[in-house]
């Protein structure tokens, strides 16, 4: 089965593959030709039809939309494992993977039937009319507005476009910063005791967040000024209490 | 497919016409299949006393409903009020930020919200007011109604798309004309 | 005046809308004047095989022209916008995976979804928003709308064939089973 490839992309280089919109359409178009039932169609086979097909493409000189080469690595990379024996194979799933792949192109098929399915209905406006003059008699309580759901999304999109110009003020959170809590710790500590680090938050910050903020700050400083060589760390074991004394 | 009754065919034309036709414009979609006068006189007989009627003025038919039901059919007082973009946009804003008050919709529009905009709103019965903002002047504040969840064939408020998702996924991008 | 025949009230009322009506608002306009639910069955059975047809699609009653009439009826100033392929193909997604995301639409088509055409299926009332998903970002879910069931002569989602008839069609015939 032969296809035209035409039709530059918007792009003005990168060309789509003629009525295609996408890798997983082609895929599907060319599972066709294997005039099979979905279900039993040769992943190996496919794999093999689409690389054809992009060759092709190429040696046309047609760049092809990226989309359209992922998925050939992925079917390269798929068909590499089917080949192998499953005890070689780096993705176990691998049978599983052309399954997956045989489904989703089953479901495109049967929403495309579908999509043509309702394109061959009788609609209204081409195949059914309403009343040509309709006499807007009924609802009584519609004195109201005559405003659709697309005329009000529209009008919530220009807002959001709008939205640029706003600004939006936020409560500045009270954390310590670790220059705050090298300073603290710098002032503070004095004399060769042995101290508890914790003993050197500052008595406002007893909320949880700020609290926990004074504790990483401090004990970040608490490291700096350690390999500045000015205090000792010492602790008796993981989560025991962080003891600090100048040197 | 068997051939339609040419009975049927001036009754559907003269129910999708969008104005009153001449029995020539009817003769002539007819064709050979029929003659538009016995037809269309035929047609006039069976709907006599139903709630339809087919009335021929000027030479012209077309269907009406009888006129000694109009009082049974609860004519609405008032036509639908279309609504202004400013309308719209004002609603929008009261959709998303409910509870609001009329400076903040302003400040959010970046223009003044007028008194009529507003009070279209509330004769529509999309928007009403709810309570007082408890700041200096103790502004009104609007929502929505139940009925604006109607209006719009919404089952909820959060039904309406976030306004990032309306400008980054391109909903209802506005284009050039915004 | 002699009290008016429930029946012509219902007709007249329908022939008026332009919008299909439920049950429910024929009854609020009938009153105590009769049941609308056996008037509407009747109203639809003395139509049946005419011009036009009493339509009932998603619990909504609307006359339309007998479809086997196209042919007679087509006017080129009133044809319905055009939807491209891409376009019937997301509502057909739409239709059958409802509600569903703008990502999950992608997955089963393979592409995304491009600019306009969710809009374009907004504005022409075939789609709504309802509710979101329960997943990071919270995406808004798209269902179709009781327009849609009119615009496409639907009396429920049900008349939709199912997938799996779709599935097994014409092309993919195993060839002869071997």
């Amino acid at each position: 089965m032969e296809h035209r490839l035409s039709g530059a992309g918007e792009g003005g280089f990168v060309v789509e593959l003629d009525g295609f919109s996408g890798p997983l359409e082609l895929l599907l178009d060319l599972a066709r030709a294997q005039k099979v039932d979905l279900a039993a169609i040769s992943i190996l086979a496919l794999a093999d039809q689409y690389l054809a097909y992009l060759r092709r493409a190429r040696r046309m000189q047609l760049r092809l939309a990226a989309e359209y080469l992922v998925i050939a690595a992925w079917l390269l990379y798929l068909k590499s494992q089917l080949l192998l024996p499953p005890e070689e194979r780096d993705e176990p799933d691998a049978d599983e993977m052309a399954r997956d792949l045989a489904e989703r192109l089953r479901l495109l098929d049967a929403v495309r039937r579908g999509a043509a399915w309702l394109a061959g209905r009788p609609r209204l406006g081409s195949a059914r009319f309403p009343r040509g003059m309709p006499e807007d008699l009924p609802r009584r309580r519609e004195g109201g507005a005559a405003a659709t759901l697309a005329e009000l999304l529209r009008a919530c999109a220009r807002l959001g476009a709008r939205r640029g110009g706003e600004v939006v003020r936020m409560p500045r959170p009270r954390l310590m910063t670790v220059e705050a809590a090298l300073e603290r710790l710098s002032r503070l500590l004095v004399g060769r005791e042995w101290r508890e680090l914790s003993a050197f938050l500052p008595p406002d910050y007893m909320e949880l967040l700020p609290r926990r903020s004074a504790l990483a700050a401090s004990f970040v400083a608490s490291l700096e000024l350690a390999r500045r060589g000015e205090i000792e760390l010492h602790q008796t074991r993981p989560f025991a209490p962080l003891m600090i004394r100048r040197r | 497919m068997t051939a339609p009754d040419p009975l049927s065919i001036v009754e559907a034309l003269l129910f999708a016409a969008a104005e009153p036709l001449s029995e020539g414009a009817v003769q002539e979609v007819l064709g050979q299949r029929g003659e538009a006068g016995p037809l269309l006189r035929e047609l006039q007989r069976q709907y006599a006393g139903r709630g339809v009627r087919l009335e021929c003025g000027g030479g012209r038919w077309a269907f009406r409903t009888a006129p000694e039901l109009a009082p049974f059919l609860q004519r609405p007082d008032r036509r639908p009020r279309r609504l202004s973009a400013a309308a719209l946009e004002t609603l929008a804003v009261i959709a998303y930020r409910q509870p609001v008050t009329r400076g903040e919709i302003e400040a959010v529009r970046g223009v003044a919200v007028s008194r009529g905009t507003l009070d279209l709103l509330v004769e529509t019965g999309l928007v009403a007011p709810r309570g007082r903002k408890e700041v200096p002047g103790r502004p009104v504040m609007w929502v929505t109604t139940p009925h604006f969840l109607d209006h719009f064939g919404l089952s909820s408020l959060d039904d309406l798309p976030r306004l990032e998702e309306l400008e980054g996924a391109s909903l209802f991008k506005p284009a050039a004309d915004g």
